[in-house]
């Protein structure tokens, strides 16, 4: 096998540059690189388009990079829950582009599948279409959408193998499947680094070879945005 | 009228027993709570989950298990997990029956907007455009009027808009309505206590009212 | 759940009629529906167009409905392992179309993913490409290759729930999950089917979503194609 | 003239260390012998394995694990197993840099025949047509002339194409030439023993020598 380890989230990170297009996997606060994200606020690279389904808070995940304005460029589905990204959009700092978000992970798939372009029905007759192609298959009209194109795709795992084989665990899966195949370079940071061998190869979930570095993250806070539960009186309900 | 949950517990009588239905954030994530009992209905969380069960205990919370709307959830026995772009494939292979979705104007003929005021809200689409361009069944829940008490069942979509010609009924606090293929609202039912009167002035869309109109019936 | 049971292959292809399409997974005889295909053949259904990757072979697989003439059209990539088959085609009493195993695959795909068609390189400027719109993204061309459209799909899988969950086993993955996405009707058969809950949701390879009836299949065969092996003395070499 | 492990074995060393390599059929699987100790080199095989290890011990075939000749193979730590799809994903996103493979005929501008002889054989094209359109490096493993004694390196093919300019590199049992970007077999290397003049001889595309060519190394 091939060994894709580095030391950490600086060493994961020491090329990425000022412009370049970045893919952050994570739904809302769960699953994202929590180690890269917190090196790339250190290191203070600038203008960067980032590819990702949310924009985080506006303490937490990407919206550390916002606070910091180190975003030229964000692409997302849903940024509801972030007060100062909503803040720059309005006054014209961030040039934002908004995609369904089922054509968001499909456009990461494309790209991890070598496929240029997909079709969707999302979107259609709607301003999302503006300036599209729209073709018609079998009496339903479909959008030509692009697959990606990123420089970097930064995804965050549950556990890895130093082959860069993924496993993620339960829904903080999500995007982090697509982007890590879309990449042109892939970090995967991991919570629990093992030795090839360790994963069953039945149950991988993203194959080493999409994966170009893999390190150990640390001190992973995975804070919770709507803390819902019931009491056990309603177990009866 | 009827309040939120009246509107969720009118729309689980639209669930069918041995289907997958999506949830929308908001009012539709209460009709969970009044799926009938022994009906075997699986919900689908586009973030990439299948099977979604209640709220975790408390202290039981897993920050790397959520629904769409962010909130903490639980698996079920037969529950499965994957990745968004399968869980779009999901939905836009139609293999999700049934999408009950939130909406800030619905028209007459079925398009629907929910996703952004121009110049002063921006939140995003998240996954409804996907949603509303593939399910075979759309149902939306929502209030009547807005706040300002404008009719929200329009003849055209003021906002931008998030789908076409997709919704298939809509469940308010005063009215079950279906879209007909010729365009306009179909008065099917009244909540407890309001008339066809009063529900044709929370209408500003054409409101089509066919003989009799019964009270919904909420065991 | 939905409790997705059948008693058995026969009632699982009960309403498997004459001039339908299948799909049918496995790569040569590796992961295929053994079931359901002696089934078929006991059933004698006719006039079938099969999707598959290879035609299995004279006295196995597929080669049993070939034998018995139950196939109009075959749509494969590699039919190399099959006497029968070529004598059929060659007579023309079999309509053959030959895809790329990447295109066959993937037009498996689009049709789970909701996609009418992609666009892959694999064929471009080959005969593959007779008729088929060519469009050029970024400097390279692609075919555009429509998805699939199956009445029913037919997959073997290693463990599945009552509730239509799948999991494979090693290479017997090969062409079954996209099929299993794929097929109007998708039948499932399984070594080992146990109750929802036992399968880890992390593991699923296909949801049950995609999976309309699943059986526990008998007496299988899993003929090996080329038993190739070395001795302990090659250990080291 | 090389044998058919003389072949793999000159083949072997184009490959580089850390890199994602596919073998066809053939002689190519032949190559995998001959991959230098202490190289890291992960094998993909097209149904659906990556790090694909040698054949099992006898008694411990397994008829779930094959690679894309059908043959029973073995995994190894780090080894991944997924769906055709996702196999030719990487195939098609060129995550998987070489592909070695034989061929029927190699036209002089790179062009490859290797699946159909119209009228006679019909196994079909597998795999090949996606591995030859997407992989950044194809080299042909092949016999420079058929059983009739006919050139393989040809103006132009005469069978059905598998792909058009892809391919890169040919080792025979004569020779290593490779395609120049103008068209044109060059000429890089010879066999131990076999001369200029008899490569000529077998090749009945545009055969380019530029200077002394050196004979092969094997070590």
């Amino acid at each position: 096998m091939i060994n894709k380890t580095v030391k950490n989230a600086e060493e994961a990170i020491r090329d990425i540059e000022n412009g370049m297009t970045l893919m952050l996997g994570g739904f809302g606060l769960c699953g994202i690189p929590e180690n890269c994200i917190n090196a790339l606020v250190k290191k203070g690279v600038k203008e960067l388009t980032c590819i990702s389904n949310n924009a985080g808070v506006d303490d937490f995940g990407i919206g550390l990079m916002l606070q910091k304005r180190q975003l030229k460029k964000m692409i997302a589905s849903y940024v509801g829950e972030n007060a100062e990204f909503e803040r720059q959009l309005l006054s014209g700092e961030l040039e934002v582009e908004l995609v369904p978000q089922g054509t968001l992970a499909t456009r990461c798939m494309a790209a991890g599948y070598g496929m240029p372009a997909i079709f969707t029905p999302a979107g259609v007759g709607t301003e999302v279409a503006e300036g599209k192609e729209i073709r018609n298959f079998n009496g339903k009209d479909y959008l030509l959408e692009h697959a990606f194109d990123a420089d970097f795709a930064i995804v965050k795992a549950w556990q890895g193998d130093t082959a860069g084989n993924l496993i993620y665990r339960s829904t903080a899966r999500n995007f982090n499947p697509v982007m890590a195949m879309a990449g042109k370079i892939t970090i995967a940071e991991v919570e629990h680094l093992v030795e090839p061998g360790e994963l069953d190869p039945d149950q991988i979930h993203t194959p080493g070879i999409y994966v170009h570095r893999i390190f150990q993250g640390e001190n992973y806070e995975k804070r919770i945005e709507q803390r819902t539960t019931r009491t056990k009186s309603e177990q009866h309900a | 009228m009827l309040d939120k949950n009246g509107i969720a517990k009118r729309i689980a009588q639209e669930i069918q027993d041995g289907s997958y239905v999506n949830l929308g954030i908001g009012i539709p994530t209460l009709v969970a709570n009044y799926i009938p009992e022994g009906f075997n209905v699986v919900l689908q969380s586009e973030n990439g989950l299948l099977g979604m069960g209640p709220f975790p205990f408390d202290g039981e919370e897993d920050a790397d298990l959520i629904n769409a709307g962010k909130q903490t959830v639980t698996t079920l026995p037969g529950s499965a997990i994957f990745d968004s772009a399968l869980s779009f494939g999901m939905i836009r292979s139609q293999k999700v029956g049934l999408t009950i979705l939130g909406a800030m104007e619905v028209s007459e003929n079925g398009d629907i907007a929910n996703w952004k005021i121009p110049g002063k809200m921006v939140k995003g689409m998240g996954g409804a455009m996907d949603l509303v361009a593939s399910a075979k069944n759309i149902i939306v829940a929502m209030q009547h009027v807005n706040k300002a008490g404008e009719s929200k069942l329009l003849p055209k979509c003021s906002l931008p808009l998030t789908g076409v010609k997709c919704v298939k009924k809509i469940v308010t606090e005063m009215a079950v309505l279906d879209i007909l293929p010729e365009g306009g609202f179909r008065l099917l039912e009244r909540a407890p206590g309001v008339s066809v009167e009063e529900i044709k002035n929370a209408t500003a869309g054409k409101l089509v009212v066919e003989g009799e109109v019964p009270e919904m019936k909420l065991s």
